[in-house]
């Protein structure tokens, strides 16, 4: 009803409620809803409450676009939470700059874009996979197996990760990358694999961006292989303590993610946090992952850009957007770049027994995004910065143009 | 003792029977007659249950049937001979035989050697597919397999098709056989109409779905049969 | 006109390629299936112009002979020769029917989801190919030639119902009327009669002495009426080999085709 | 139990406290120390660390030990200590547990558990700690059981092999002992000679890693034989309920995939109400599952066919369109019944882990899989072939109407074959559930290779199905090797597509009239 | 003579379905640029592009029906060729973007710069050419499609088989399109186009245009397929549907047959696939996934198996239904759309359209007794 639109603000809320991604994205639909249901006990943004729309692409690259023309056009939302994997990003992207909307992107991504109509408060490859490089590295490891699920996000972090290496003095030979189709679920010869390169007596690591529902066969298969974490070490991008609900994790002690939260991070605001979901989920054992806490960080900061710009006008709010700094869950602050991507603190972590991952190593302070790789030859001279007067997400500072994308 | 009164039967919009009385005795053999598409095969599946009728009733010892699903017909004793003998198709001959056995008791689970001395090719082939048999072939064992069932009434409609003649006076006698054990009612449709007059002992000629000439071996004036045959 | 037929299969393989004045022409052909020998190294020749009857046991090969001269079922050994000289052995079905051999199967086979009468058009001979059948217009003699089959098969008053809904009986004449509206050179008749009564299968005769003038036909029955009726040449078939042959008189009085046929 | 060391011991004191640290390097540092110090308490402290029972009060760096009871005992001490405060745990980390258990191998190679000893033993040989060496000799010297000893001997060569100290003709002894064992911890062992070993040494590890390499590649081949035959009887298991409401019903089956996921999620549900009731009987959860499974999707299969099917007989595409919404329906059911996340099923102790024979590497769950499904498929055969139930169905699906006329139930039949299908197809889902996600998209990851086995297979014929399966098994793991996991499934659907020309009727086709 | 062989055998639903596609190839652009937003007449945007999807989705299905309805091949893997229709167009549009991708590379899609390729592989040349694009919407599925039926209908396989053989193609397909290697953009696929022959593709007019083309490329699709099932040529098809065998007999080349149906259907699903993707702005591997072609099946089945018409309206019905469920309830939209399946195979058991017309013609007959008939259902 449009009268109603009058005195409510609609947030729109886009992650697949049914098909293959569910899994992962359904958290993030119910962790905004405890979100916008608490702001509106706390009055709600600029006198008016939040309403939540929410709509479900199915998992359905297609149907994000459609959906996401639908919140926009049909629903008038002011922003929209949500997205997980890049090609549904990559869906709706075009939707988002087309009608100027807002979009926050809660996932750790592949880098390489920077929209001036989304938000990314996941990690860009820099705060998430390079860290746990040099921990490893630090630890001695001196063989990788850059294991992924073969499409774009692990294509391109192994790139990454291969340079990176590479520039740090491993031996090709050292290096072994592989991938595998979605929803993989046979890893006995893979696993297998794994133990021949890990057994040459020179320390090795794997380094998993194993997407989704291949990541439990992955993970039982090393168990019942007998892969230990004192032997090889697994470190996961994409593994986190959703993922981990679902297996009996006794094999898998000591196997490694990287994130920037952990549910197990001990501070007051984490416990606080943990302790409302869980009220909200009426479930004493629900858990809370990264992603989740990204869309803490997101909605926070969107609700202070607002009431700084003292509307929900995209385009004020974008401009407010900049430089709005909140606390994050792991005990830091993360402040809104130029960029449109947040810092983080990287947090490496062991997965104990009771599912949990503990934090073993941890950056002192948090990492400002390379949405632009400078490890990858085409984006080396890219950069972002959606102020005026550059507002540009893909600046090149060798040629001084913007790159044609904005129109 | 089998009754059926005053049947109608459709197929969709198009009525194939209309208003068709006939009794079937036990330890008689009672003939249907009549050119194609009459509606004797029609008739037939009223009968054993595979076409719902639309009007009028069956009844079989009394019970009424009307009503049941052609598995409790068949329980109850009714076997059938279909046209185009609908043997099934990779199932060995042996087992088509066995299909039989379902309404039997566990005593009575056995293929009787009647059957193999009127067909003994069946014994020859028992282990090869219906399927793969030759017409006539296929026709014995779609005898065969009714009479495995041990019926108390058994539908032919036209059991001679596309058998050699000499098999063909197995049948013949093999009818005279089961009559005149005295219990069971046989109901024969049939074209080839010298095999018929010999053995039928009560006549119906149909016409168009109905009744036309109806009569006892002997009543039954001969021309008129003659004549409804014609075309 | 028997013409002798070579003794030795090796004679056989090395002519490189057999010519005969015959139609049809079989030597020792033979085929098993997986042990059981149908065909029994058969021999048959029909000349053209000739009607022969076939009779003989259940499962003496009848319908598999026929199988075989359509190409259905290729043959362990032995030559089918063709019009003298086309090999069948190496052609599909679709081929061997081009050539102008027809076939009614023992078991009325028409298409059920078509109209009697589409059954017909289909069957009547035209332009076979995709393009040709694609574009071909409404044509008004192959629609007369409809009608004058219909006449023939008497289905005339059920043209237009689906063939699906015939009963037995009107199917076996709906596919003779498809067997006579391809106009072939041989025809192939497996039981015409089966399920006719006496008036009509002494019309299904007739139908066909008529058909004999102008083309070869092979038929199939069970019926010595008919077969008398159309008192052509009998070849009795046992056990996949040729019994005996002859005028019907010679063969129905042959002690052996009494006895695995006939039956006293 | 400890092994007595002449030397005086230092003050236990000073070593435990070392373990009031946040360092990870001390803490290691912390556990080498005690280990080597010959200190009674070393056994104790080092065990309650590798449990994380070991903890520590941050005001005066004293370090406790609790007991599962709650209650604490000074470590350095033993004694029980009162109102300890708050303490923290003296946290893990894998270098950590690596030095644990070098540690606490050297400390329990004379334990009386021998399993215990063979851990301990696998353990020096892996961390090569020298501190052992002396250990091990006196271990060596009392060891009864043969296969210890062995182990125990190949951990002593370990040592030598990397002790520059060491006579360089022991040296290359010990790495003959070490190729006998001849497996990639050996050819790892030999491969990380320290830096300074002497050249001839060297060499005789080369030559000796060159051997392993050419056996242990044997065995890769049987191996991959493994492997495949493993993923042979998990399509085995998931299609062979398909085989039957598709095979031999002719059902096009979409909602077949969920009948798995349901059984799977049955799995779930025993042992939830196991661990609730009656934990003990964990290890016997999937015997408790199995007959459950099979009952759950059967009564669903069974409602599905009065409900729904038994409409569609004739119309076999039609059943598509259903089964297709029938599978929506039911994955929906599931995820707002059971939360659309993964369900967490346990692995029973005796199907985990794996052991070897010869340098094959059998993985006990997969051998349980193999074995299972080999049961099912013989069961079913058995039970179509040998009874008069079988018989029927095959009628029943091939004429119904006369199936009918000949007396057959037809609607028992109907309904009791595709309970039977979805009831195997359940217990596929209790082994799968061993192996993979318990998730509401569980049967969609497996509907598709279903269909492909079932119909490669040739349907209809359940022989297909199993030669089906394990062909598709065992080729698909010939290739991943070599073309990779993407690749190689790629190739092996356009293996499928050429196959498929050569066969138009499958691999176990019908042939003759009767198929016609 | 084309017209005549396109017009000549249209019957009262055909004329129906032409008639209000017509108008609303006509009206809708108009009622969208025309009226106002406030107005009641209005139609919006979204909805533009929502039924340009539908009627690319329509054409898709008229494709499958053609073959499944009319000659029972039943295809699983249509979405296959629709795809590749979609990546031909997506590629051109690609192409299009030229110097304006975020890299400002010259010639390089943006995966292609990201991913350090370095020039353009050969698969890709000519895309920039709209002509050489459009033919390859064409030929690309129909080629792909030619030789595939050219050696599956040759050997002889049929039903399920060669179903399955189907979707082992897509499913095969779709795996080596997610191949970041193959250079089709890996399971990103192609997005963010900006312009087709110049014109803004995001701008109203740009789009009101596709969704005309796109309801011209259905009604051509029909007259096409309808031509074809209402040829001779048709009753043969149906003829191999029910007695594939008896049709060699009569001496018809039932491969051949077959191939024609299985290439033009391919190419109809092309060209609705190249339709589609400028209409919903991506393209990628998820299109060759089984499911979705499977759900084609599903949309021909619930309008009607071999009624074209009711292929078109089922595609356009249950695609609205999911449009509007994953709105309107996306809890449980699932079990509304399972649950629309179930009822329309045991309440409509010919489809919404067969039901319909059977319903149609009844009205002038007598009374139905409660008797199906046995006559046999067409085999698969
Ligand atoms: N399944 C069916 N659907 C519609 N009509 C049918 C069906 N079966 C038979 N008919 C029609 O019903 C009438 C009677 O058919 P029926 O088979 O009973 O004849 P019949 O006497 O057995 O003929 P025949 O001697 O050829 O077997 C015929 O006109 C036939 O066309
Ligand atoms: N595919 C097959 N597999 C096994 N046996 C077969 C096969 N086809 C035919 N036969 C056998 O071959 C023999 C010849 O069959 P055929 O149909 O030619 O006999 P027929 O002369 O036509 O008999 P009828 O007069 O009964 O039609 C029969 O015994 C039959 O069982
Ligand atoms: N962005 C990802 N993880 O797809
Ligand atoms: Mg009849
Ligand atoms: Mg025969």
């Amino acid at each position: 009803a449009p009268a109603k639109a009058q005195e409510t603000i609609k947030v729109g809320i886009l992650h697949s409620l049914s098909g293959t991604m569910a899994i992962s994205e359904t958290t993030l639909k119910d962790v905004m809803l405890m979100l916008i249901d608490e702001q509106n006990k706390r009055g709600g943004v600029l006198g008016k409450k939040l309403e939540a729309v929410v709509v479900d692409p199915a998992s359905n690259w297609p149907l994000f676009a459609e959906k996401a023309r639908e919140l926009i056009a049909q629903h008038k939302v002011a922003v929209t939470f949500g997205c997980w994997t890049s090609v549904s990003r990559k869906s709706v992207l075009p939707v988002f700059e087309e009608l100027n909307s807002i979009l926050f992107y809660p996932v750790q991504y592949e880098g390489e874009e920077s929209s001036p109509n989304i938000f990314y408060t996941g990690a860009a490859p820099n705060q998430q996979a390079i860290p746990a490089i040099d921990y490893l590295l630090a630890e001695g490891v001196k063989r990788f197996v850059l294991e992924g699920t073969d499409y774009v996000y692990p294509r391109t972090t192994n790139r990454i990760l291969e340079a990176y290496l590479l520039s740090k003095g491993i031996k090709a030979e050292d290096i072994s990358v592989n991938y595998t189709p979605f929803g993989h679920s046979d890893w006995q010869t893979r696993v297998a694999a794994i133990k021949r390169f890990g057994s040459t007596g020179v320390k090795t690591a794997v380094v998993s961006t194993v997407n989704g529902d291949a990541n439990v066969p992955f993970y039982k298969e090393l168990g019942n292989q007998g892969v230990k974490a004192t032997d090889i070490p697994v470190v996961a991008f994409s593994v986190g303590e959703e993922e981990l609900a679902g297996i009996d994790t006794k094999p898998l002690v000591g196997h490694l993610a990287a994130w920037n939260y952990f549910q197990s991070v001990d501070n007051p605001a984490n416990r606080d946090f943990i302790a409302r979901w869980r009220a909200f989920k009426k479930n004493e054992r629900a858990v809370t992952n990264d992603p989740m806490e990204a869309h803490v960080i997101g909605f926070a900061m969107w609700v202070k850009a607002v009431e700084a710009a003292g509307t929900t006008d995209p385009t004020a709010v974008r401009r407010a957007m900049i430089g709005i700094a909140v606390p994050n869950l792991s005990g830091g602050i993360s402040t809104m770049m130029p960029n449109h991507h947040i810092t983080k603190p990287v947090l490496i972590g062991e997965i104990q027994e009771n599912g949990q991952i503990q934090t073993v190593w941890q950056t002192p302070g948090t990492v400002v995004a390379q949405e632009w790789s400078p490890h990858l030859e085409g984006s080396r001279d890219l950069i972002a910065d959606h102020r005026p007067p550059m507002s540009c997400g893909n600046f090149n500072v060798r040629t001084g143009r913007c790159g044609g994308a904005q129109r | 003792m089998l009754e059926v009164k005053n049947v109608d039967l459709h197929y969709g919009a198009a009525q194939a029977l209309r208003d068709v009385s006939v009794v079937v005795e036990p330890g008689k053999v009672t003939c249907v007659l009549g050119r194609n598409g009459v509606g004797k095969t029609s008739l037939m599946r009223a009968i054993i249950g595979h076409q719902p009728i639309s009007g009028g009733e069956i009844l079989w010892e009394g019970r009424d049937i009307t009503r049941m699903p052609p598995f409790e017909r068949a329980r109850r004793g009714i076997a059938y001979v279909p046209q185009g003998r609908e043997i099934f198709p990779l199932l060995t001959v042996k087992e088509n035989l066995e299909t039989g056995f379902a309404p039997l008791k566990r005593a009575d689970r056995t293929i009787p050697d009647d059957i193999f001395s009127l067909f003994p090719v069946l014994k020859d082939m028992l282990g090869r597919r219906g399927g793969d048999l030759s017409g006539g072939q296929q026709q014995q064992l779609a005898i065969g397999r009714a009479l495995v069932t041990r019926p108390r009434l058994i539908v032919l409609d036209e059991p001679t098709e596309g058998i050699q003649p000499s098999i063909i006076k197995d049948i013949g006698r093999a009818i005279d056989y089961l009559r005149s054990k005295g219990d069971i009612g046989i109901l024969l449709v049939e074209q080839y109409l010298d095999f018929a007059e010999a053995l039928g002992d009560r006549f119906y000629v149909m016409e168009r779905g109905r009744v036309v000439v109806e009569g006892l071996k002997g009543e039954v004036d001969r021309d008129a049969l003659h004549r409804s045959m014609a075309i | 006109m028997e013409t002798q037929l070579p003794a030795d299969p090796v004679q056989a393989i090395e002519r490189p390629q057999i010519v005969t004045q015959s139609l049809l022409y079989l030597d020792g052909v033979s085929v098993s299936f997986d042990g059981f020998r149908a065909i029994n190294s058969l021999s048959l020749i029909i000349a053209p112009g000739e009607m022969r009857a076939i009779i003989g046991p259940n499962g003496a090969g009848k319908t598999t002979m026929m199988d075989i001269i359509t190409g259905k079922t290729k043959p362990d050994t032995g030559d089918v020769i063709f019009d003298g000289h086309v090999d069948l052995t190496k052609l599909d079905e679709t081929a061997i029917a081009n050539l102008g051999i027809g076939r009614k199967f023992q078991k009325p086979t028409v298409f059920e989801m078509h109209t009697v009468e589409d059954n017909i058009e289909m069957a009547v001979k035209a332009d076979r190919t995709v393009f040709g059948t694609l574009f071909s217009r409404h044509s008004a003699e192959i629609w007369r030639r409809v009608d004058e089959l219909l006449g023939i098969v008497r289905l005339g008053d059920h043209r237009k119902r689906l063939a699906g809904d015939l009963s037995h009986g009107q199917k076996q004449w709906l596919e003779i009327g498809m067997l006579l509206a391809q106009d072939p050179k041989l025809l192939l008749v497996d039981e015409p009669a089966a399920g006719m009564t006496d008036v009509e299968t002494g019309a299904t005769a007739d139908l066909l002495k008529d058909i004999a003038r102008t083309h070869s036909v092979v038929v199939v029955e069970h019926d010595m009426g008919f077969i008398r009726e159309l008192g052509v040449k009998v070849t009795c078939l046992h056990e996949g080999s040729v019994l005996a042959e002859g005028s019907l008189d010679q063969v129905s009085s042959d002690e052996r085709v009494i006895e695995v046929y006939l039956g006293r | 139990m400890l092994l007595a060391r002449p030397a005086a011991a230092q003050d236990a004191g000073a070593l435990v406290q070392r373990f009031a640290t946040e360092s990870f390097n001390d803490i290691v540092g912390a556990v080498n120390g005690l280990a080597t110090s010959g200190s009674p308490r070393a056994a104790p402290v080092i065990e309650a660390l590798r449990d994380g029972r070991l903890v520590y009060r941050q005001a005066d760096r004293t370090v406790f030990i609790r007991r599962p009871d709650g209650s604490f005992l000074a470590a350095a001490t033993g004694e029980p200590a009162a109102d300890v405060g708050t303490t923290r745990p003296v946290r893990l980390n894998n270098n950590v547990r690596r030095a644990i258990d070098a540690a606490v191998g050297a400390l329990s190679l004379l334990h009386p558990d021998p399993a215990r000893r063979t851990s301990a033993a696998e353990a020096v040989f892996k961390s090569r700690d020298g501190t052992a060496l002396a250990a091990l000799e006196t271990a060596i010297g009392q060891e009864r059981d043969a296969r210890i000893k062995t182990l125990m001997e190949e951990a002593r060569a370990a040592i030598l092999v990397a002790n520059p100290q060491a006579a360089e003709a022991d040296r290359i002894a010990a790495i003959g002992i070490i190729q006998r064992r001849g497996d990639q911890d050996a050819l790892a062992m030999l491969g990380s000679l320290p830096a300074d070993t002497p050249a001839r040494v060297r060499e005789a590890a080369e030559s000796a890693a060159v051997g392993i390499r050419r056996t242990l590649a044997v065995w890769g081949a049987a191996q991959n034989v493994w492997y495949g035959l493993s993923l042979g009887s998990v399509l085995l298991l998931a299609a062979i309920g398909l085989a039957i409401t598709f095979g031999v019903m002719g059902v096009i089956n979409m909602a077949h995939g969920e009948m798995v996921m349901i059984g799977a999620y049955t799995t779930f549900v025993v042992q939830q109400t196991i661990r609730a009731i009656a934990p003990g009987l964990m290890d016997a959860s999937l015997f408790i599952a199995l007959p459950m499974a099979f009952l759950v999707a059967g009564a669903i299969g069974v409602a599905i066919e009065r409900l729904i099917i038994r409409h569609l007989y004739g119309r076999a595409l039609e059943t598509l369109l259903a089964t297709w919404g029938v599978s929506l329906v039911l994955q929906q059911a599931v995820r707002s019944w059971f939360g659309p996340t993964n369900r967490e099923v346990t692995t029973p102790s005796w199907m985990s882990g794996s052991f070897e024979i010869g340098h094959l590497a059998i993985t006990a769950n997969r051998l349980a899989i193999i074995i299972f499904a080999a049961m099912v498929f013989a069961a079913l055969l058995l039970f179509l072939k040998r009874t008069p139930f079988g018989l029927q169905t095959r009628a029943v699906t091939q004429n119904r109407r006369m199936a009918g006329a000949m007396g057959i139930r037809t609607n028992w039949v109907d309904a009791f074959t595709f309970g039977l299908g979805s009831g195997i197809a359940g217990l596929a889902g209790v082994a799968l559930s061993q192996i993979d996600n318990v998730s509401p998209n569980l049967g969609q990851g497996y509907i598709i290779d279903s269909f492909m086995v079932v119909v490669f297979g040739g349907v209809g014929n359940l022989w297909g199905t199993l030669v089906g399966a394990m062909t598709l098994g065992i080729a698909n793991k010939f290739l991943e090797p070599y073309a990779g996991a993407v690749l190689g499934k790629i190739l092996l659907l356009v293996f499928i597509i050429l196959f498929i020309q050569k066969r138009p009727r499958g691999l176990f086709a019908l042939k003759g009239r009767a198929v016609e | 003579m084309l017209t005549r062989f396109l017009f000549e055998k249209i019957d009262r639903a055909g004329w129906v379905f032409l008639v209000l596609l017509g108008i609303a190839a006509v009206l809708v652009p108009v009622l969208n640029l025309a009226v106002p937003p406030g107005s009641m007449f209005h139609v919006s945007n979204t909805a533009v592009g929502l039924w340009g999807k539908y009627m690319t989705y329509a054409l898709l299905a008229l494709a499958v029906d053609l073959v499944w309805g009319y000659c029972g091949i039943l295809s699983l893997g249509h979405g296959a060729f629709f795809a590749l229709g979609g990546y031909a167009m997506g590629m051109y549009l690609m192409r299009q973007i030229g110097p304006r991708g975020v890299y400002s590379h010259p010639v390089l899609p943006d995966f292609m710069v990201f991913l350090n390729w370095t020039q353009l592989p050969v698969t890709w040349w000519g895309f920039s050419s709209f002509t050489y694009a459009m033919l390859m919407v064409a030929l690309v599925p129909g080629l792909l499609a030619f030789v595939f039926g050219w050696f599956a209908f040759r050997s002889r396989v049929t039903g399920v088989y060669l179903s399955i053989i189907t979707q082992a193609l897509t499913y095969a397909l779709m795996l080596a399109f997610f191949r970041n290697d193959m250079g089709f953009g890996g399971n990103n696929g192609l997005t963010d186009f900006k312009d087709i022959l110049g014109f803004n593709i995001q701008s109203q007019v740009t789009r009101a245009v596709l969704f005309s083309l796109s309801v011209l490329a259905l009604m051509t699709g029909y007259l096409v397929a309808r031509a074809i099932v209402t040829s001779k040529a048709g009753k043969i098809l149906i003829a191999i549907r029910d007695a594939e065998a008896r049709t060699r007999f009569l001496g018809y080349r039932v491969e051949n047959f077959k191939l024609f149906v299985w290439t033009v259907s391919a190419i109809m699903a092309g060209i609705a696939g190249a339709l589609y993707v400028p209409q919903v702005g991506i393209i990628n591997p998820s299109e060759f996934s089984p499911a979705n072609s499977i759900e084609t099946i599903v949309w021909v089945a619930v309008g009607g198996r071999g009624t074209l018409v009711g292929a078109a309206l089922g595609a356009g019905l249950v695609n609205f239904a999911k449009s509007w469920f994953t709105g309107a309830f996306p809890q449980g939209w699932l079990f509304a759309l399972g649950g629309l399946f179930i009822f329309v195979t045991l309440f409509l058991p010919k489809g919404i359209l067969g039901t319909f017309t059977d319903w149609w013609k009844r009205r002038g007959e007598r009374r139905q007794p409660p008797a199906a008939s046995p006559a046999g259902q067409p085999a698969e």
